[in-house]
C-alpha cells in the first residue's frame, strides 16, 4: 500500500474515533463512526486473499447496519423528544436500539457472530487494530447512555461472558479464540456499565493492555493456530515462558493484573444485591479460562518433540520491536497491587 | 513477619546470580536460614494472640505452625528435586527453585494475611506456580490432565467464595480478621444466606479435599513431580483448613444445622478412601488417597467447632504435612531407582536398601498415628471430640483408623519385605542427601512429641 | 588480593539473603513501633505506666 | 383524503422494499430501489418537505441510478429470478408476515404519534422547515460540513483502494 494512502487512512481512522469521542451530538458521534469503519476497510482488504475480502465484506455489512440503526435511533430520538444530544437520551425505545446497534458494533454475545469470521480473515496486526481501536468509540457512547434499561444490559453481558467462553471451548485458531475473548471481556464491562462507568473504562483498559500484548507475541511468533505455538519456545524463550503468565492474566486469576477487573466488577455487583449475576459471572470466566489454559499448554508447558530446523529460529533476531511488547507484558502481569491507585486514576 | 518475607524475596536474585555450581547448595543453605528464622514466630507473648504484626500482615497461634511448616518444606522440596533436575538444562533448574521460592511467598503471604481478601488472592495466586510445576515438571502426558483437574476444581470452589467474601464486606463493612470476630453477628435466616454459607466453605471443602470433590488431588499428586507433591501434601491441603477455621467464626449461627452433611461426608470419606488405598497398586497414589482419609478427619474435627477439635485438627495438619511430605520423599526414592511407581514391581526394598527401610518404617508408622506422635495426638483429639458430639461417630473413626493402620502397613510390607525381584538388584545404594531428607522430615515430628504447645493452636 | 576478588565475585549473591533479613528485621521494628506508639491510648490495653516507661509493648 | 393517499405512500413505501428485501435478481432489485426511492420521496412530500423530497429523487434519479443500473447490468444473470420465482416469493411471504405481526406489535394507542404527519403545513411559508435546516447547517455547521467532505473524500479513497488491484487478487 501506498506510504501515503497509508498515512490518509490511519489518521482517519485516529480521527473517526476522536470525533467520537468529542461529539455531544449524535450526528456527529455517527459520523465518526462511519469515518472509523471506512477508513479501516481498505487496511482489510489489503493482504488480497480471499479470506480478507470475505472478513472485509463481513465487517463493513455488520458495521453499516449497526450504523444505520444508531442513526435511526437518534433520529427516532430526535423525533420523539427533540433532542440530539447524546446525554439526553430519555425515551426507552431510542436508547434500546442505540444500546443495541453499539453491541453489534463491538460484538456483543447475541450479535457477536460477525466478530470470530472477520477477526479470523485479518493478519495480526489489523486484528489487533480490530480488536482494541475499533472497540474505543462505540464503548464511549454506550458509556454515555447513561439512564438505560439495566436487565437489557445484564442479559447482554452475562451472555456475551458465557458465550465467549463457551464459543472458543473447541476452536484451535488463535484469532477466533481472541475474537471470543474480546467477546467475554466486553461482556464484563456491559454487565458493570450502568453501576459503575469508571470499572468499565478501567476495564477496558487493561482488556487492551493485555490484548495488546497477546496479539504482539503472537505475531512474533508468526503463530495463527495452537499448533504453531508449539514451536514458539525456539524463536522466543523469554516470552513464551511469559506467555502462559500472560493468558491466565487474560482469564482472570489472581495474583495477576488480570484479576482486578473482574474483582472489582464483582464487588460492584454484590452491591448491588446481584449476588446470583455475580456468581455467574464469575464461574463463566472458568469456561474462558479453559482455553487460556489450553494456549498455555501448547506454548510453554509441554514439550513438543523437535527436530533440528524446529530450534534454527532460535539463531534468528526478531525484526519486531520489543520494547512495546515489554512494557504492556509488564503492565499486563503486574499491577494487580497498584488496584487503589488505577481505580482512582480511571474515577470518571 | 518482613523479617521472613524478603530474605525470601531476595532469595529470587540469589538464584539467579549463583555460579552454576553452587545452585542448589546455596539455594538449599539459603532457604534453610530462612526457615530458621521463621523459628521466632513460635514466640507468641502477645496477649490478643495476633504478633509480629505489619500493616497487612500477622500471625497468630493458628497461623504460626503453618508459617514454619511452609518455611521449612522449601529446603527440604530443593534437597528432594536436587536429583530429579540434574539432567535439565542449567535455566531451567533456576526456574524450578524460583518456582518453588515464589511459592513460598505466596503462602507465607496467604498464611500471614489479616485480610480476607488478600488471603484469597493469595490462596489462588498458589495456583499458578502449583500449576507450572505439575504440567512443566512432571513426567506423564496424563500430566495436563491432571493440572486442568488441578485448576478447575479449586477456582470453581473458590469463585463462589470471592463473591460470598464481597457480599461479606458488604454486610460488615470489613474483612479484616483482626475485627471481625467482634463485628455484629450476622442474621441469617434465608435460603440465600444458606447459599452463601456454602459459598464460604466451598472452596476450602476442594482444597482440603472433602470426599467427593477430592478427585483432582490423586491426579494431581500422582503427576507432580516430587517437590509438588511435596509441597501440595504438606502445605496446599491445608490452606483449606486454615481458611475454613478463620470463615468459621463468621458463619456461627447456620454451621449448627448446615455442617452434617459435609460432616458425614468427611468421615464416610475417611472410610471410602482408607479402603481405596487397601487396593491400591500405585505408590503415590496410595499415599495420595491417605491425604484424602486424614484430611476427612480434619474436616470432621473442625466442622464440629469445638476447640478440642479445632486444636486436633490443627496438630493432624501439622503432623500429616510432614508424615505425607516424607512417604513422597521416600516413593520418590524409589522411584528414581526403579522407574516405576508401581508397588509390585518395586518391592523387598529391604534387603537393597536397609536404612532407607528404617525411614520407611518410622513414617509408616508415623502415618497409622503410633502413640507418641504428634499423629495420634491429634487424631485422638478429634476422634474425642467427634465422640462428645455424637456417639456413632465411633464406627466410622474407629474403622477408619483401623483401615489407616492396615494400608499403611500394607504399604510397607508390600515396598520393604519379602525376596528382592531378579529384575532390580542392581540399584544404586542410596544417598546421604536423601537421608537426610528423610531425616529433616521425621526429626521436627519427633520433637514435638515433647512440645506439642507449639502446634496447638488457640488451646495453647 | 586478587583471590579476595574472584571469591568475592563469585559469592557475592549469597549476600542477598541476609540482606534481606536484615532490612526486614529492620522495617518490622520500625513498624512495631509505629504501632506500639500508640499502644497506650488504646481503652482496651492501655495502663498506668511505670515511672521512666516509653512504650507500654516489649 | 391526504390522509388516504399518505397511507397509500406508506404501504407502497413498505412492500416496494419487500419487493428489494427478498433478494431477487439484480434488475428487479433496482427497480425495487427506485419505487423505493419514489413512494419515500413521496412521503416526504406528503409531510410536507417539498425541498428535501426534490433534492432526494434528483439524487436517486441522478446518481444513484445509474450506479445501480450500471453494476446490475455488470452482476447480470442468465436465468433472472423475479417475484414470481420459488425462492423469492417466499421470502416475500415471509417478510409481509413479517410486517403484519410487526405493525400488530406497534398497533397501539400510544404509538398514534409516530403514524400520523406533523401538523398542516402552510406551502408558501418564508420559514420552511427543510429549507432552513439546509441553511440552517451551511451558517452554522460549517465544521460539520467540512467534516462531511472530509468523509467524503476518504470514501472516494476507499474506494479506490479496495477496487485498485482488481484485476488480481480475490475480487474477481
Amino acid at each position: 500500500m501506498n506510504p501515503y494512502v497509508l498515512a490518509t487512512l490511519l489518521f482517519s481512522l485516529g480521527l473517526g474515533t476522536t470525533l467520537t469521542f468529542a461529539s455531544s451530538h449524535w450526528l456527529l458521534a455517527w459520523m465518526g463512526l462511519e469515518i472509523n469503519t471506512l477508513a479501516i476497510i481498505p487496511l482489510m482488504a489489503q493482504h488480497n486473499h480471499p479470506r480478507a475480502i470475505e472478513a472485509t465484506t463481513k465487517y463493513f455489512l455488520t458495521q453499516a447496519t449497526a450504523a444505520a440503526m444508531l442513526l435511526f435511533a437518534s433520529l427516532t430520538n430526535a423525533w420523539l423528544t427533540g433532542q440530539w444530544d447524546i446525554q439526553l437520551m430519555s425515551h426507552p425505545l431510542p436508547t434500546t436500539l442505540a444500546s443495541l446497534a453499539l453491541a453489534l458494533k463491538i460484538g456483543l454475545a447475541p450479535l457477536h457472530t460477525w466478530l470470530p469470521e472477520v477477526l479470523q480473515g485479518l493478519d495480526l496486526p489489523t486484528g489487533l487494530i480490530l480488536s482494541t481501536w475499533q472497540k474505543l468509540a462505540p464503548l464511549t457512547l454506550l458509556l454515555q447512555l447513561q439512564p438505560m434499561n439495566s436487565s437489557l444490559l445484564i442479559i447482554l453481558g452475562l451472555t456475551s461472558t458465557l458465550i465467549g467462553g463457551w464459543g472458543g471451548l473447541n476452536q484451535t485458531q488463535l484469532r477466533k479464540i481472541l475474537a471470543y475473548s474480546s467477546t467475554a471481556h466486553l461482556g464484563w464491562m456491559v454487565l458493570v456499565l450502568q453501576f459503575a462507568p469508571s470499572l468499565t473504562f478501567l476495564t477496558l483498559i487493561i482488556y487492551l493492555t493485555m490484548t495488546f500484548s497477546t496479539f504482539l507475541t503472537f505475531n512474533l511468533n508468526n503463530s495463527t493456530t495452537i499448533n504453531t505455538l508449539a514451536t514458539s519456545w525456539a524463536k522466543a524463550p523469554v516470552i513464551s515462558s511469559l506467555a502462559p503468565l500472560m493468558l491466565l492474566s487474560l482469564g482472570g486469576l489472581p495474583p495477576l493484573t488480570g484479576f482486578m477487573p473482574k474483582w472489582l466488577i464483582l464487588q460492584e455487583l454484590t452491591k448491588q444485591d446481584l449476588a446470583p449475576a455475580a456468581t455467574l459471572a464469575a464461574l463463566s470466566a472458568l469456561l474462558s479460562l479453559y482455553f487460556y489454559l489450553r494456549l498455555s499448554y501448547a506454548m510453554a508447558l509441554t514439550m513438543a518433540p523437535n527436530n533440528l530446523t524446529g530450534t534454527l529460529p532460535w539463531r534468528l533476531l526478531p525484526s519486531q520491536h520489543s520494547l512495546p511488547l515489554a512494557i504492556s507484558m509488564t503492565a499486563s502481569l503486574s499491577l494487580l497491587p497498584l488496584t487503589p491507585a488505577l481505580t482512582a486514576l480511571f474515577t470518571l | 513477619m518482613l523479617m521472613v518475607l524478603t530474605p525470601t524475596l531476595m532469595l529470587v536474585p540469589t538464584i539467579w546470580a549463583t555460579p552454576a555450581k553452587w545452585l542448589w547448595p546455596s539455594a538449599l543453605l539459603h532457604s534453610l536460614l530462612i526457615a530458621l528464622a521463621s523459628f521466632t514466630w513460635f514466640k507468641n507473648t502477645a496477649e490478643t494472640g495476633w504478633a509480629f504484626l505489619t500493616p497487612h500482615m500477622a500471625t497468630d497461634p493458628l497461623s504460626s505452625p503453618l508459617l514454619v511448616l511452609t518455611c521449612w518444606l522449601l529446603p527440604l522440596m530443593i534437597l528432594a528435586s536436587q536429583n530429579h533436575l540434574s539432567s535439565e538444562p542449567l535455566n531451567r533448574q533456576r526456574m524450578y527453585i524460583t518456582l518453588l521460592t515464589s511459592l513460598q511467598i505466596f503462602l507465607i503471604m496467604a498464611f500471614g494475611a489479616t485480610e480476607m481478601i488478600m488471603f484469597y488472592v493469595m490462596f489462588e495466586a498458589t495456583l499458578i506456580p502449583t500449576l507450572f510445576l505439575i504440567t512443566r515438571w512432571g513426567n506423564q502426558a496424563e500430566r495436563l490432565n491432571a493440572g486442568t483437574y488441578f485448576l478447575f476444581y479449586t477456582l470453581a470452589g473458590s469463585l463462589p467464595l470471592l463473591v460470598a467474601l464481597l457480599i461479606l464486606q458488604n454486610n460488615t463493612g470489613t474483612l479484616s480478621l483482626l475485627t471481625l470476630p467482634f463485628s455484629n453477628p450476622l442474621l441469617l435466616l434465608t435460603c440465600s444466606d444458606k447459599m452463601w454459607w456454602a459459598g464460604c466453605l466451598l472452596a476450602f471443602l476442594v482444597k482440603m479435599p472433602l470426599y467427593g470433590v477430592h478427585l483432582w488431588l490423586p491426579k494431581a499428586h500422582v503427576e507432580a513431580p516430587i517437590a509438588g507433591s511435596m509441597i501440595l501434601a504438606a502445605v496446599l491441603l491445608k490452606l483449606g483448613g486454615y481458611g475454613m477455621m478463620r470463615m468459621l467464626i463468621m458463619l456461627e449461627s447456620l454451621t449448627n444445622e448446615l455442617s452434617y452433611p459435609f460432616i458425614i461426608f468427611a468421615l464416610w470419606g475417611v472410610i471410602m478412601t482408607g479402603s481405596i488405598c487397601l487396593r491400591q497398586t500405585d505408590l503415590k497414589s496410595l499415599i495420595a488417597y491417605s491425604s484424602v482419609s486424614h484430611m476427612g478427619l480434619v474436616v470432621g474435627g473442625i466442622l464440629i467447632q469445638t476447640p478440642w477439635g479445632f486444636t486436633g485438627a490443627l496438630i493432624l495438619m501439622i503432623a500429616h504435612g510432614l508424615t505425607s511430605s516424607a512417604l513422597f520423599c521416600l516413593a520418590n526414592t524409589n522411584y528414581e531407582r526403579t522407574h516405576t511407581r508401581t508397588m509390585v514391581l518395586a518391592r523387598g526394598l529391604q534387603m537393597a536398601l536397609p536404612l532407607m527401610t528404617a525411614w520407611w518404617f518410622i513414617a509408616a508408622l508415623a502415618n497409622l498415628a503410633l502413640p507418641p506422635l504428634p499423629n495420634l495426638m491429634g487424631e485422638l483429639m478429634i476422634i474425642s471430640s467427634l465422640l462428645n458430639w455424637s456417639w456413632w461417630t465411633l464406627a466410622l473413626t474407629g474403622a477408619g483408623t483401623l483401615i489407616t493402620a492396615a494400608y499403611s502397613l500394607y504399604m510397607f510390607i508390600m515396598t520393604q519385605r519379602g525376596p528382592l525381584p531378579m529384575h532390580m538388584i542392581t540399584l544404586d545404594p542410596s544417598h546421604s542427601r536423601e537421608h537426610l531428607l528423610i531425616a529433616l522430615h521425621l526429626l521436627p515430628l519427633i520433637l514435638l512429641i515433647l512440645k506439642p504447645e507449639l502446634v496447638w493452636g488457640w488451646a495453647a | 588480593m586478587v583471590n579476595f576478588l574472584s571469591f568475592a565475585r563469585e559469592h557475592w549473591a549469597n549476600i542477598l539473603v541476609p540482606m534481606g533479613f536484615v532490612i526486614g528485621w529492620y522495617l518490622d521494628k520500625q513498624q512495631d513501633q509505629k504501632l506500639t506508639a500508640f499502644r497506650n491510648k488504646s481503652a482496651l490495653y492501655s495502663r498506668e505506666l511505670k515511672p521512666g516507661e516509653e512504650l507500654t509493648w516489649k | 383524503m391526504m390522509t388516504y393517499v399518505s397511507c397509500f405512500f406508506l404501504g407502497g413505501f413498505i412492500l416496494s422494499m419487500i419487493a428489494v428485501a427478498c433478494n431477487p435478481s439484480p434488475f428487479y432489485g433496482s427497480f425495487g430501489l427506485v419505487a423505493v426511492a419514489g413512494f419515500g420521496c413521496a412521503v416526504v412530500v406528503g409531510s410536507g418537505g417539498t425541498f428535501l423530497a426534490l433534492i432526494l429523487v434528483m439524487i436517486y434519479v441522478g446518481a444513484m441510478l445509474v450506479v445501480f443500473v450500471y453494476s446490475a447490468a455488470l452482476a447480470a444473470d442468465r436465468y433472472p429470478e423475479s417475484w414470481g420465482s420459488g425462492g423469492v416469493a417466499g421470502q416475500a411471504v415471509g417478510y409481509l408476515l413479517g410486517v403484519m405481526v410487526a405493525s400488530g406489535f406497534f398497533w397501539k394507542e400510544e404509538y398514534g404519534v409516530l403514524w400520523g404527519f406533523g401538523g398542516s403545513v402552510e406551502e408558501l411559508a418564508p420559514q420552511r422547515g427543510d429549507i432552513g435546516g439546509v441553511s440552517w447547517m451551511y451558517s452554522l455547521g460549517g465544521p460539520l460540513l467540512v467534516i462531511s467532505a472530509g468523509a467524503l473524500l476518504l470514501t472516494l479513497f476507499v474506494v479506490f483502494e479496495v477496487t485498485r488491484l482488481l484485476h488480481r487478487g480475490a475480487f474477481r
